[in-house]
């Protein structure tokens, strides 16, 4: 059973302009997407810079304002309230961000920083506050003296793992984590990923995992979600997305996947010239004639694909 | 490194002690001179002077040196804003511009010593006291400065200007209504003043309502100046401020008229050669405004033949320069300290006094605030004596009416201290500071006009006077009052105003009517009382055709005041006049001034320190 | 682009509208009016408060101020009270005084700064660089009143070379060359006065500008393209930093006109700043106003002036 | 086990936040003069401090001593005296030390407003930001100077209160856009947006999270302001719109200066005073300059 729902999220920005300077458009950075999540589980959110998965990561947590939709937390709707203290989804949702070293206040020490949301969720004595930002650091794996440093003291991959100590300190059901890679060196990031997977077992965490690289995605979620501007494409387990794709997007997508061994080089360059023909052939069949992408229709009870009903016949 | 940064400051430093060193030789020893110098050794650099030795100044200067044929006189009109531009005497409304139209005049009337209409001008007066009538006639043969002969057509206009509806100046006022259909003709009802009869050509005739004595100094609404008929008749009255009759090139009557004007900032004339008393000896006069900040300078370095309007404080700047004569007159004006002792009755428009309740309204307190103030020692340092204590409210240049005699309140500190002490003024609580009768705490507010720093020094310097026998006094509002705002609240009476600082200039009629009648708003220090409102009134009754009657009057409203010090006269002034020595001959007596188409040159520029 | 200048004119007439509201009470808050300064023992009060009423400052407030709005609106500014003069003709007479010396200054001005913030930013530093950063920090601390004062004495009065007030002599013809020279002459002291004194914001700015520009990328590849030094001052990094100096001529309009209140007054020319102050002096109140306004119109549009240069010369620039 | 960590906490303390004081001291001491500006005006302005409460007699300085009208500096006055017989430098302490007090005052204000405003405007946006955003755009265009001639003619009392509170009122808005400008661009930075996740409430994000990190640009604003605002003073007086006479103040000393006569021969009246404002300025200016530096990595000197 999941624990929280998200129904028809849209977060529009106006377009001002003309003489009056009125609103005269609107962007429709998220137009429409559900989702449910459930405990344990990772959630991908794949797609091309743009696409809109950072802004629906925001929505979740709040740092956007939900133009239209709800977000159903443990039954209740917790819709821009966000930033109500009362309700226990403050502190059971969390973020890990992009770029680790813009999100520590450069100001302030690492003791001070994991301390945040203990002082703001948990009444805690300085005492038992001390301990646990000892047991946190222990558990990201730095070592104790790393409380009185500040942030610019470590590298790429150490301030992620404060970022994570700082997103686990109180328990959280979800942990959304945006793009928690991408700035880091690859060896580094497959450590700070499997550290992820370490965790999420160690405290049945959730995450909603939002990336661009295919790679990471299926290495950490167990179900996924293609974006592409604003809206889903298809949705599915990792299975489904991976081995049976049904939307030309994705299938595009997947394509593109670099791979390193030269091996089979030519194979895969026709296959992508071969995808990139029957997207252009396709075309009208996967998006309307604004661009806009379809709703979604079930391709069994896990797999939705966005495509006109004709196409799902052939299907 | 450091070197480059050091020389410019080096160049810097340099530039102001050059400029310190610019100023003079005598450097350094011009403060170690004792500050009492006899002022009147300056003038005595002039080669030939009329001696007057009740004077401080000479009044004249004649240099020596053959008179150059023509030439330009440079004037130097000390302001540090342009001038308003308004040449006409019925609509002008500052002295600059009285100032700049003297060079061209319109006036009628010459006037004597004592400011009484002589015969001698273009006009004569004569007044029928029996039936309020005057008759105004004109010489023949006069020309205005365009050649066309002057009628009294042209000394009627004015009265229709200054009585019209649309007359926006200031003279259209009590004294004019005096004129018989002079109101009717105001609000329209009458085609012209009917108490104007032209009896030829040359010859008008006015009726009044009343005549005082007042008549003979031009007051009692008879009007002093002529109008071109020609040029401004048709034009209306409400136009008229702005036409350029009025702003470019009104036709004269003078020794000079307006050739150019650089708006705002300097006059050129050139000589009149239709004047009635002849061509004047110079091709004419430069007029410039010159900022008193930089007066000084200008006259060192002979820009300037003559200057007027030249600030007295300013007089230790030009005093040791070899290039220029100073002369000085008494000027018609005197300073006061008043003390509110009542209020204005708006409803009943008329002062009302109140000794009983009022702060001031102890005269022992007000005596002993005049003899506390050492206004002898400012008169020196400050002024150089060109101010000296004043000790009647009328200056000693209307010496029909000045009462010599009296003592004033000369610097006195222990009589101040035994009349504050006398009049239960006593130090109760040993602060060092007198409470008043009943052992209160006593603050006196006074207001004072803020001016140039001199005077920022003397009000400071008063106020430490007053301190030095016991008494508290502060500034109303914590500053000096700035001029307007001075006057506004002096007039309304504003509770914060216990005393105030004012000055008076008396105009060449010193009727005290207007500023000590008991229905006088300019009355601000609200005292009136029998005695001085009789002497008041009586000074402009018909009685004072007698003058001796009109000076013994004069004598009881001085000798009244005098006593009750409600207003205290402080400072007489005089003011100066920087000749430059290429001027050969100039005379600036109230009597005997010199004519100004007769003024001569003896060098072709003016001559430099 | 012309959209957005008409919008931003429209925009400012509520900005204008505030100001004339602030500006009209405060002046109808200042004590005494324009007829307290005729009183003497001659004038008769009862006239002095016929005037007054005629003159409608005995109406309400906001009745003065619809009436006098009106008229503005009509192009009808008043009468100077003391200049007995269209308020509208009389600034205008020394608006234009204003605006020759202003434009004398600001030519004067960006000469003089805009190469010595390039030697500046150029030479990073060194010995010049240190003497021009100590030249603005002491203009910039020397009141301007003072250094007017100091050259007003020493080059008009000690050196003569310059006259000392005025804006032209009355002696020369109105439109001969003679003429516009003198103009020119009267003007050049002040000017120079108001160009060493305003200095330190454009050298400032500009040094930092180049300093910058030498560590871009684009300087860089020049440089290592082989490209003379001079040549990629000349051509890359001048250009580049120049531009913004437009920035600055917004900022010096309205600088300028805050200066003209020094710089008239001593040296006795007769624009409007020195208008003002004496206006404010004989509470000319239509004067007042009407210089405040003209004076926030012309702050707004030295504003929109930058942007619009800002925008020409810099593309990445758009004006909001 | 506790030993060793308040050892390496304080080894960790010396080379702690990369933009905070250590980078001031670091730029200060590569830059001599602006170390010897820093030092002079510190000892300047304790000394003046201190003579003037403790050695000066303010009654007795201000007491108007005609006599001694323009004494030249000498035995009885170490630097002459001004027209009314005063001792220059008396004034000039007491006058430095009420200029100062003015200027720290306005400074104050002004800064504590304009960073209210700025911080609130940065990080909420919307209609708070657009409300100040047009007062500000509004301050900017009037011609201030102006207004506050005019506005010193209305006040009924004039004190040197009233004279902080007319110059505060105009000079609020440039440090409200430089704190807004840069609290906007902090507010977007994913530290704030982390705290907004962590559920720390509006206003600690802004005084905890936010506000440290513009420090060195309020520093350097305020140094500069505080420069300004010591000569704002003397212009004012100049015109006839400053301190009240009771007031000793630089800027009625320098303003001296218009009369001619005391321009040029008594030089002591004014010059002091003068040089003694120019060098505090180019003191402030050296010092602000190296915070500049300090604030800014790409023209660091060290």
């Amino acid at each position: 059973m999941s624990f929280m729902q998200i129904n028809d999220l849209k977060v529009h920005y106006p377009v001002r302009g003309g003489f009056f300077n009125t609103v005269i458009d609107q962007v429709l950075a998220v137009d429409g997407i559900s989702m449910e999540f459930e405990r344990g589980k990772a959630y991908g959110l794949v797609g091309e810079s743009g696409c809109g998965k950072s802004t629906t990561g925001k929505a979740l947590i709040g740092l956007e304002k939900i133009t239209n939709g709800s977000i159903i937390y443990e039954g209740e709707n917790v819709t821009n309230k966000r930033r109500s203290r009362k309700s226990s989804f403050n502190r059971d949702v969390q973020m890990i961000f992009q770029d680790a070293h813009s999100s520590l206040n450069p100001r302030k020490r690492v003791k001070d920083i994991i301390a945040e949301p203990i002082r703001n969720f948990l009444s805690l004595t300085p005492k038992e506050e001390e301990r646990k930002i000892s047991e946190l650091l222990e558990i990201v794996g730095m070592p104790e003296d790393a409380k009185f440093k500040y942030p610019h003291e470590f590298s790429g991959g150490q301030k992620q793992r404060l970022g994570i100590a700082r997103a686990i300190a109180t328990n959280p059901k979800l942990i959304i984590a945006d793009e928690p890679v991408s700035a880091l060196d690859l060896s580094v990031q497959a450590q700070v990923l499997n550290f992820m997977k370490d965790i999420q077992n160690e405290f049945g965490l959730s995450y909603l995992f939002i990336s661009h690289d295919l790679g990471v995605v299926k290495h950490m979620c167990d179900h996924i979600s293609i974006m592409y501007k604003g809206r889903f494409v298809e949705t599915g387990s990792k299975e489904d997305i991976y081995t049976n794709p049904q939307h030309i997007y994705t299938k595009r997508l997947l394509s593109a996947i670099p791979e390193v061994s030269p091996v089979g080089r030519e194979e895969r360059k026709r296959e992508r010239i071969r995808v990139e023909q029957h997207y252009q052939a396709e075309h009208k069949n996967y998006f309307d004639e604004n661009e806009r992408v379809f709703d979604l229709l079930p391709v069994s009870n896990t797999h939705y694909v966005a495509a006109t009903s004709q196409v799902k016949e052939v299907l | 490194m450091k070197k480059s940064k050091w020389l410019l400051f080096a160049a810097l430093f340099s530039l102001l002690l050059v400029l310190a060193a610019c100023s003079g030789k005598e450097d350094g020893t011009a403060t170690e001179e004792p500050a009492d110098t006899d002022t009147e050794e300056q003038a005595e650099g002039a080669e030939e002077t009329t001696e007057d030795s009740s004077e401080l100044f000479e009044v004249s200067v004649t240099n020596e040196g053959e008179a150059i044929e023509g030439g330009i006189l440079q004037v130097g009109m000390v302001k540090d804003e342009p001038f308003q531009g308004i040449f006409n005497w019925e609509l002008y409304e500052d002295a600059y511009d009285s100032e700049l139209m003297s060079w061209t005049s319109n006036a009628l009337f010459e006037t004597d010593g004592d400011f009484m209409l002589t015969d001698e001008g273009i006009a004569s007066l004569d007044v029928d006291q029996e039936n309020n009538k005057a008759t105004v006639k004109i010489r023949e043969g006069v020309k205005w400065s365009d050649g066309t002969p002057l009628t009294i057509e042209d000394v009627i206009l004015p009265y229709h200007i200054i009585g019209h509806k649309d007359y926006t100046g200031v003279r259209y006022d009590t004294q004019f209504q005096n004129i018989i259909g002079a109101e009717e003709y105001h609000a329209g009802t009458a085609e012209t003043i009917s108490g104007l009869k032209k009896i030829d050509d040359l010859t008008l005739e006015i009726s009044f309502k009343q005549l005082s004595p007042s008549i003979f100094y031009g007051g009692d609404g008879l009007w002093t100046y002529a109008a071109p008929v020609h040029q401004v008749g048709d034009i209306p009255v409400a136009e008229l401020i702005e036409s350029d009759a009025v702003r470019k090139n009104p036709i004269t009557l003078g020794a000079f008229k307006i050739d150019k004007i650089v708006p705002g900032e300097s006059v050129s004339y050139v000589k009149n050669e239709h004047y009635w008393k002849g061509e004047p000896k110079l091709d004419g006069v430069v007029v410039k405004v010159v900022p008193s900040s930089s007066v000084s300078v200008a006259i060192a370095s002979g820009d300037y033949d003559l200057v007027t309007s030249f600030n007295a404080t300013k007089m230790e700047e030009i005093q040791d320069l070899e290039n220029i004569n100073i002369l000085g007159r008494p000027e018609l004006y005197y300073s006061y300290v008043g003390f509110k002792v009542g209020k204005f009755d708006t409803t009943q428009n008329k002062v009302v006094t109140d000794m009983e309740n009022s702060k001031m309204g102890s005269q022992e307190l007000r005596q002993a605030m005049g003899f506390a103030l050492d206004i002898e020692q400012v008169s020196e340092v400050f002024y150089n004596n060109l101010r000296e204590r004043a000790n009647s409210l009328i200056p000693p240049v209307f010496e029909s009416f000045y009462d010599g005699e009296l003592n004033g309140y000369t610097y006195d500190p222990e009589k101040a201290e035994a009349l504050l002490d006398e009049a239960g003024f006593v130090d109760v609580d040993g602060d060092g500071i007198r409470e008043d009768q009943n052992g209160e705490k006593l603050e006196i507010k006074l207001a004072a006009m803020s001016g140039d720093a001199t005077q920022e020094e003397i009000i400071a310097f008063y106020l430490q006077n007053w301190a030095d026998v016991g008494l508290n006094v502060v500034l109303s509002t914590g500053r000096l009052i700035e001029f307007n705002a001075f006057y506004d609240m002096v007039q309304a009476d504003d509770p914060e105003i216990d005393m105030f600082m004012g000055a008076w200039g008396t105009g060449t009629n010193p009727s005290p009517s207007g500023l000590y009648g008991e229905a006088d708003q300019y009355n601000f220090s609200r005292y009136t009382s029998d005695v001085l409102q009789s002497a008041v009134v009586a000074i402009d009754s018909p009685e004072s055709f007698d003058t001796d009657f009109r000076a013994e009057q004069f004598k009881i409203f001085q000798e009244h005041l005098e006593e009750v010090a409600t207003t205290i006269p402080m400072q007489f002034r005089y003011e100066i006049f920087p000749v430059n020595k290429r001027v050969k001959n100039y005379n600036i007596d109230y009597a005997d001034a010199t004519e100004i188409h007769e003024i001569e040159l003896v060098a072709d520029k003016p001559v430099a320190n | 682009m012309w959209k957005t200048i008409v919008r931003r004119f429209l925009i400012m007439i509520p900005q204008l509208f505030v100001l004339s509201v602030i500006i009209f009470v405060l002046a109808k808050f200042m004590p005494g009016d324009p007829f307290t300064g005729l009183i003497t023992p001659q004038t008769d009060p009862a006239r002095i408060a016929e005037l007054t009423e005629k003159a409608g400052l005995n109406d309400p407030v906001h009745m003065q101020y619809l009436r006098w709005m009106g008229n503005a609106f009509q192009g009808d500014f008043g009468l100077s009270y003391t200049y007995k003069r269209d308020v509208g003709a009389l600034i205008g007479e020394r608006a234009l005084n204003t605006f020759w010396l202003s434009l004398l200054s600001v030519i004067l001005l960006y000469a003089l700064a805009i190469p010595l913030g390039i030697l500046a930013g150029r030479y990073q530093n060194s010995r010049l660089d240190k003497t021009i950063v100590l030249y603005s920090f002491v203009t910039y601390a020397i009141p301007t009143f003072v250094l007017a004062l100091v050259f007003l004495f020493l080059f008009g009065y000690q050196l003569r070379w310059f006259p000392t007030s005025g804006s032209v002599d009355i002696k020369t013809q109105v439109g001969t060359l003679g003429y516009y020279w003198d103009r020119f002459y009267h003007i050049l002291l002040p000017s120079i006065t108001y160009a060493i004194l305003g200095t330190t914001g454009i050298i400032q700015y500009l040094r930092s500008e180049i300093i910058d520009a030498k560590s871009m990328d684009y300087v860089r590849t020049a440089r290592s393209k082989g490209i003379p030094m001079r040549k990629v001052y000349s051509k890359h990094i001048f250009r580049n930093s120049l531009l913004p100096i437009a920035a600055f001529l917004g900022f010096t309009i309205t600088g300028l006109l805050g200066g003209s209140i020094f710089i008239e007054t001593i040296f006795g020319y007769p624009g409007m700043g020195q208008l003002f102050v004496s206006s404010i002096s004989s509470r000319d109140y239509s004067v007042i106003t009407a210089l405040v306004m003209l004076f926030g119109f012309l702050a707004l549009l030295g504003s929109l002036l930058s942007d619009i240069i800002m925008s020409i010369v810099d593309p990445r620039i758009r004006i909001e | 086990m506790a030993k060793k960590n308040e050892k390496n906490s304080n080894v960790n303390h010396v080379n702690s936040p990369p933009t905070g004081l250590q980078v001031i001291f670091r730029e200060f001491m590569k830059d001599k003069l602006a170390m010897f500006s820093l030092v002079v005006l510190v000892a300047v302005i304790i000394g003046i401090f201190f003579w003037a409460y403790f050695m000066i007699d303010q009654q007795q300085l201000m007491r108007v001593s005609l006599r001694d009208k323009f004494a030249a500096p000498g035995d009885k006055f170490l630097l002459g005296a001004d027209q009314g017989g005063k001792d220059i430098i008396g004034q000039i302490v007491v006058g430095a030390k009420n200029s100062m007090l003015i200027a720290i005052s306005i400074t104050l204000i002004t800064g504590i407003f304009g960073i209210l405003v700025g911080l609130l405007c940065g990080y909420f946006g919307g209609w708070i930001d657009n409300m100040f955003m047009r007062i500000i755009d509004f301050f900017i265009t009037i011609p201030s100077l102006m207004l506050i001639i005019v506005f010193i003619t209305v006040v009924p009392k004039y004190t040197v209160g009233a004279f902080i509170l007319i110059m505060s009122l105009f000079l609020w808005t440039s440090t409200a856009r430089l704190v807004r400008s840069k609290a906007l661009s902090e507010s977007r930075r994913d530290y704030v947006h982390a705290s907004k996740t962590l559920g720390t409430n509006d206003f600690v994000i802004i005084v905890r999270e936010i506000l440290p990190n513009l420090s060195s640009i309020i520093i350097v604003e305020m140094t500069l302001n505080f420069a300004g605002n010591v000569g704002i003073e003397t212009g004012l007086s100049y015109l006839g719109f400053g301190l009240p006479l009771s007031t000793p103040s630089l800027g009625t000393l320098v303003s001296n200066a218009n009369n001619p006569l005391v321009l040029q021969q008594y030089w002591w009246v004014w010059l002091p005073a003068s040089l003694f404002i120019l060098f505090m300025m180019l003191g402030i200016n050296y010092v602000g300059q190296a915070l500049r530096r300090a604030a800014d990595s790409r023209q660091r000197l060290g």
